[in-house]
């Protein structure tokens, strides 16, 4: 089995003040990979470094150390404009739907944006294409003309994940994407991702502070803390025998809700 | 006696656009030493139920009950006297609940000052006192902090400290963990189910995470759309749910469902928060609605402390 | 016009109103002023320094001219000067902005260094010096004023832009490849520039309030082209005697920029609203 | 520690801003105007004159080590020589910055003093007809031109009612008969150290119009600026929490808000002190305030650069390191500053 993304003993420090001492590494050597059609759980807390190793992984942190290979290729290398079109493999789902569609456009238009930028030329067959996405993503047509206001939240995920797919990228990034919504809506999005990565033999990288929920979804999973990954294998394996107390403590946490439904 | 009797409560604001419905018919018994769960996805009214008790409701609000009662005192009228005095509030983001240009001390110390008389001294040793009794573990260093030097469990734990000095016995906490971590967010439900304990507080929880009632709540009552659709003791509404959209809540979670099995969406959204509702408000999304689901209110079922509103009869599922 | 009163409330709409009478005066100046010859700046000097009357309705200057011909004629100067101004500085402080705020890092260091040297000094003082440097003149004080105003709207784009840039939707763009020139033109500058250009608009009325401070100091457009700053100085010498000299441009000026004001006021409220509204 | 890396940022940033003005006047005053050695060189110069005062201005030198020859005289203090009174400069600023600077820090006491207090009631009567006329008259007052306030006060107080001064710093009859020895070279303060009262009583009234004049314009922005300030933190998170703990209205709005409203009132400070020494210009020469503006603006008439650039240079100067202190105050009112 090939792996789609693989990172080898990253690290990454932020840049201090002018007058301040050097800060500790926001992750602090990390490594792992992802197996092409699995999902890859990243679980942390607020400053556990999940964030930034995300961000590098996007390109939009710069690395102090160690490797990071997309599809084989070493992804740190590329640049300008090289880097935009390889950009293109990742499709980017992030917390907030609302926020990450832009309020002046229609669906269609949000929708078309990368392929446009992929250098695709405007034609039917690319309105097409985006009607076929929506409804992958289970929406009808007749959203493609509403902008992102009139959506529900679950609607606005739904259209960012068929954005975020419009490219036919090799490997998705989920950043928290069921943080904001409801509880109901959450298991309708985590479904829909269940099918997509069926269908679509999609590679996911899932990044949450709940474990519950991406102990759900994700083949391998990875627990950060404090810039340390303290926790790496397949996800049977980690919530069955978690090797660290932390993890066993987020798995726990309200663990009563579960035991009679 | 309950300490808080709520019965049929509902809050309606005015705009433009016709009324909000944002309580429909709440009815809510809270029993002293409790930590009770309010649980409701996002428009279910539980926010502005525990703002009505308060008395911190938007301006032009309409608030109409049949009971709406703390203590024997009618929340009516004396919300505003009850408040800070025998009601304190706990809300979901401490760092925008201090004061960011005052001291933890100047903070403490001022609301130690409007409740008793203390000489100075007195006072700040109250006042490390009571950070020391939620869990701070070095109060005189918290006390010469800005909040803004302190981490969002330690300022939740100052909130609570806070809270307790004006001696209120009675705590209204709306999401006190959501912007926290999860593992701190426990330690901070520990702390509350600590000081129910020690001190007799009542607690009145107000979440959207089963893992929160779950986790720190003797009893529960499910909000729907403005109503409270089903109430009893926590273990009773998560393992033996009533109402349908109990059911369903809890079957949504993901740790519900097998290892990347399907999880039972509620499909459908909620009503409208301006509409007027005939029968029961999950009739269009229930899986097991009848035509009498959407002409008429349901009946209640149950027994006592154990109780929801649906037309199926008890026993089916 | 109904729904125009509504949304700007009573003071908005009269200001409103007093602003688009100025504009229409300025654009019909040689139609309406009573004695055009005099407002283009011919000594009429049988009739010097002669007190409001029916013939001179508010009066006449040191060298007999019409004091209403002379404001008629002076509102083009003045409009024109608040709107080149506020054009000028929008030209260079929307890019200056931008560019700080989308680029970032050196980039951003170096146009914000630049841009708090010109905010060091307090603003008058610089338009002075620019002005004297430059001498006196139409275009020279506007640019002189202008060179104090950019860094405002630099501030506010790059302020603009830096919001914009984190906003997710703008993150998601440059994830899926969309180059640099096509997320500013698509979605940074519409979201940037119309709050901007609606800032400068109505920045238009302190503009020419300081357009008119540098031409009652000689600093502004060279008699005998009729300007308001210009006409206060020059009644200076006769007042308080001939106060009409002076004080009806001066009302005048106090009036325009009143408008302006209270006309950036309803704005303002009423967009804050909106934005309450959607967020 | 967090306070003393945001003093030191500062500062260095300060520094920087002096280079860069520096460098910015050294533009306008000697490379913009088209022929500075005509003019230092006196009315109808000839060729040779013109040729002598190239050399003696070091103008055929090159761009940058002209600019190394002015910035070393400015930091010196030596500002050189007037092109059209051939006095030394720094002794003309020595002269007039006191009055000037009397002026400016009375008049911007006196918007604080008058703009602060509207804002805090106009924002506890927010909607109300108090609010709607404090605030009209702060938009009036913002609208006003200087130059004609002064003349309209002038006119009021010192031609109609003649309760005040029309104009100068002091009567004529002090200045000749009794000066005052200059110590501080403010005035009221010199009068004060000297014990004459009598002089007290002429300078404070011949300072009222012209610190009121400079004041207006300030004192509409400081309470538009308070008022909005007050508005947005009543209706903070922190405040309603205030309230639920069973605080004291009146403990509530002095401990709670007004602390929080600091912040706001120091930037008006800056912005008053600003307007004040620029507006300087304006009114001095109206008032004949034997000041900086009216220095200024005479060399302006003269195109006497030295005199104008000295002046932006010495008046920018003041208003950065007012600037860095208020920027330090800041810090020390919200500790939060220090850290962005």
């Amino acid at each position: 089995m090939s792996s789609v993304l693989s990172v080898d003993n990253l690290v990454i420090r932020y840049r201090g003040g002018l007058f301040s001492p050097r800060p500790k590494p926001a992750v602090n050597g990390a490594s792992f990979q992802l197996a092409k059609g699995e999902t890859l759980g990243i679980v942390g807390e607020s400053g556990s470094g999940k964030t930034s190793l995300l961000r590098a992984i996007l390109r939009l942190l710069p690395v102090e150390s160690g490797a990071i290979e997309l599809e084989g290729r070493d992804w740190l290398a590329l640049k300008g404009d090289a880097l935009r079109r390889a950009r293109q493999k990742i499709g980017v789902v992030s917390q907030n739907p609302f926020l990450s569609l832009s309020p002046r456009l229609t669906i269609a238009e949000i929708l078309a944006e990368p392929m446009l930028a992929a250098g695709g030329p405007q034609s039917p067959a690319m309105r097409e294409k985006i009607t076929g996405l929506l409804s992958d993503c289970g929406l009808p047509a007749d959203f493609l003309d509403r902008r992102a206001r009139e959506l529900s939240g679950g609607q606005a995920q739904r259209v960012a994940i068929a954005r975020a797919l419009a490219l036919e990228p090799s490997l998705l990034i989920l950043d928290e994407p069921t943080s904001a919504l409801d509880v109901s809506v959450q298991a309708q999005i985590l479904n829909l991702l269940s099918d997509l990565k069926e269908s679509r033999a999609l590679s996911m990288v899932f990044v949450t502070h709940n474990l519950k929920v991406v102990a759900h979804i994700s083949d391998t999973l990875l627990v950060m803390r404090r810039g340390d990954v303290i926790e790496f294998g397949r996800t049977e394996d980690v919530t069955r025998a978690p090797a660290e107390d932390y993890t066993r403590e987020l798995l726990s946490f309200g663990r009563k809700a579960v035991a009679g439904a | 006696m309950p300490l808080l009797e709520i019965k049929n409560l509902s809050v309606s604001i005015p705009t433009p656009d016709g009324d909000v419905h944002a309580v429909r018919a709440v009815s809510l018994d809270i029993e002293r030493g409790e930590i009770h769960g309010v649980i409701g996805e996002s428009g279910c009214g539980k926010t502005m139920t525990g703002m009505a008790a308060l008395g911190l409701v938007p301006k032009g609000a309409r608030i109409q009950a049949d009971r709406f009662h703390f203590d024997g005192e009618d929340l009516r009228e004396n919300a505003v006297r009850l408040r800070g005095r025998r009601i304190g509030l706990i809300s979901q983001d401490p760092a925008a609940a201090l004061n960011p240009v005052l001291s933890i001390a100047s903070q403490m110390d001022d609301v130690i000052r409007a409740h008793r008389d203390m000489p100075r001294r007195a006072r700040r040793a109250e006042a490390a006192g009571l950070l020391a009794a939620t869990g701070l573990p070095d109060p005189e260093r918290v006390l010469r902090s800005y909040p803004h030097q302190l981490s969002g469990g330690m300022q939740q734990r100052v909130v609570i400290a806070q809270a307790l000095a004006t001696g209120a016995d009675f705590l209204i906490a709306d999401e006190p963990t959501t912007a926290l971590d999860v593992s701190v967010g426990a330690q901070v439900l520990a702390l509350l189910r600590k000081l129910v304990a020690e001190r007799g507080l009542t607690v009145l929880m107000i979440t959207h995470d089963m893992d929160v009632i779950a986790e720190a709540c003797d009893r529960a009552t499910v909000l729907y759309a403005g109503r409270s659709i089903e109430t009893g003791p926590v273990d009773d509404v998560l393992q033996r749910p009533g109402h349908p959209y109990t059911r369903a809540l809890l079957a949504a979670l993901p740790d519900a469902a097998p290892h990347a099995a399907r999880l039972s969406a509620i499909e459908g959204s909620i009503p409208a928060p301006r509409s007027t509702i005939a029968g029961c408000a999950f009739a269009p999304r229930c899986p097991q609605a009848m035509p009498v689901c959407a002409a008429e209110p349901p009946p209640e079922r149950g027994n006592d402390g154990r109780r929801w509103l649906c037309h199926l009869p008890e026993g089916t599922r | 016009m109904k729904k125009l009163v509504h949304r700007l409330g009573i003071p908005g709409s009269i200001a409103l109103a007093i602003v688009t009478l100025f504009v229409l005066v300025a654009i019909l100046a040689p139609w309406i002023a009573p004695y055009p010859l005099q407002g283009a700046g011919a000594p009429n000097v049988i009739a010097k320094l002669q007190p409001p009357s029916a013939s001179y309705w508010l009066g006449t200057d040191h060298l007999g001219r019409d004091i209403l011909s002379r404001i008629i004629y002076g509102t083009r100067v003045s409009l024109t000067n608040g709107l080149l101004i506020v054009a000028f500085s929008l030209l260079i402080g929307l890019p200056v902005g931008l560019a700080a705020g989308y680029f970032g890092g050196w980039i951003d260091e170096a146009l914000m260094r630049g841009t708090d040297v010109f905010l060091a000094f307090p603003a008058l003082l610089l338009a002075v010096l620019m002005a004297a440097a430059l001498g006196p003149g139409f275009l020279n004080s506007i640019i002189a004023v202008a060179v104090t105003w950019w860094p405002w709207y630099a501030r506010l784009a790059r302020a603009e832009v830096l919001v914009l840039r984190g906003q997710p939707y703008v993150e998601a763009a440059r994830l899926s490849g969309v180059s640099h020139p096509r997320i500013i033109i698509r979605h940074i500058l519409p979201a940037t520039g119309r709050p901007l250009t609606v800032q400068a608009a109505l920045d238009v009325g302190p503009a020419l309030l300081t357009a008119a401070a540098l031409s009652f100091l000689g600093l502004g457009i060279l008699p005998p082209t009729a300007d308001w700053g210009q006409m206060v100085d020059a009644g200076r010498k006769f007042f308080p005697a001939r106060w009409w000299y002076s004080a009806m441009p001066g009302m005048t000026i106090f009036i325009i920029a009143l408008a302006f004001s209270v006309l950036g006021d309803a704005l303002r409220d009423r967009k804050g609203g909106a934005s309450r509204a959607s967020a | 520690m967090e306070l003393l890396r945001y003093i030191l940022r500062r500062m260095l940033l300060s520094a920087f801003v002096v280079v860069g003005v520096t460098f910015l006047v050294f533009v306008v005053a000697q490379v913009v105007p088209s022929d500075p050695a005509a003019l230092y060189a006196g009315p109808r110069p000839t060729a040779e004159q013109i040729e002598k005062a190239r050399q003696e201005l070091n103008l055929d030198a090159p761009l940058q080590a002209r600019f190394a020859t002015f910035a070393t005289a400015m930091a010196s203090g030596d500002f050189g020589i007037s092109y059209k009174s051939r006095r030394l400069i720094a002794e003309d600023l020595r002269a007039y910055l006191p009055a000037t600077l009397e002026l400016a820090v009375f008049s911007t006491g006196l918007a604080l003093l008058i703009g602060i207090p509207l804002g805090v009631v106009a924002a506890a009567h927010q909607g109300r007809w108090a609010d709607r006329l404090g605030s009209f008259g702060s938009i009036a007052a913002v609208a006003m031109p200087t130059f004609f306030l002064a003349m309209i006060l002038q006119l009021v107080f010192a031609q109609w009612l003649g309760i005040l001064p029309l104009s100068g710093r002091l009567s004529r009859e002090i200045a000749i008969s009794a000066p005052l020895q200059m110590i501080t070279g403010f005035n009221l303060i010199d009068a004060i150290l000297a014990g004459r009262f009598d002089v007290f009583g002429d300078a404070l009234a011949h300072l009222i119009l012209p610190a009121l004049t400079l004041a207006s314009y300030p004192a509409g922005v400081a309470m538009r600026l308070t008022r909005s300030a007050m508005i947005e933190i009543l209706e903070r998170r922190h405040i309603v929490a205030a309230r639920a703990l069973g605080l004291s209205e009146p403990r509530i709005l002095f401990g709670h808000a007004l602390p929080n409203a600091m912040g706001p009132a120091l930037t008006v400070i800056g912005l008053s002190f600003a307007y004040a020494l620029t507006g300087a210009v304006l009114v001095e020469i109206i008032f004949a305030w034997p000041g900086l503006g009216r220095y200024v603006s005479e060399a302006i008439l003269a195109k006497d650069f030295p005199v104008i650039a000295a002046v932006t240079m010495v008046v920018t100067i003041c208003y950065v390191v007012m600037n860095l202190l208020i920027d330090i105050a800041q810090a020390l009112v919200d500790p939060r500053v220090a850290l962005s």
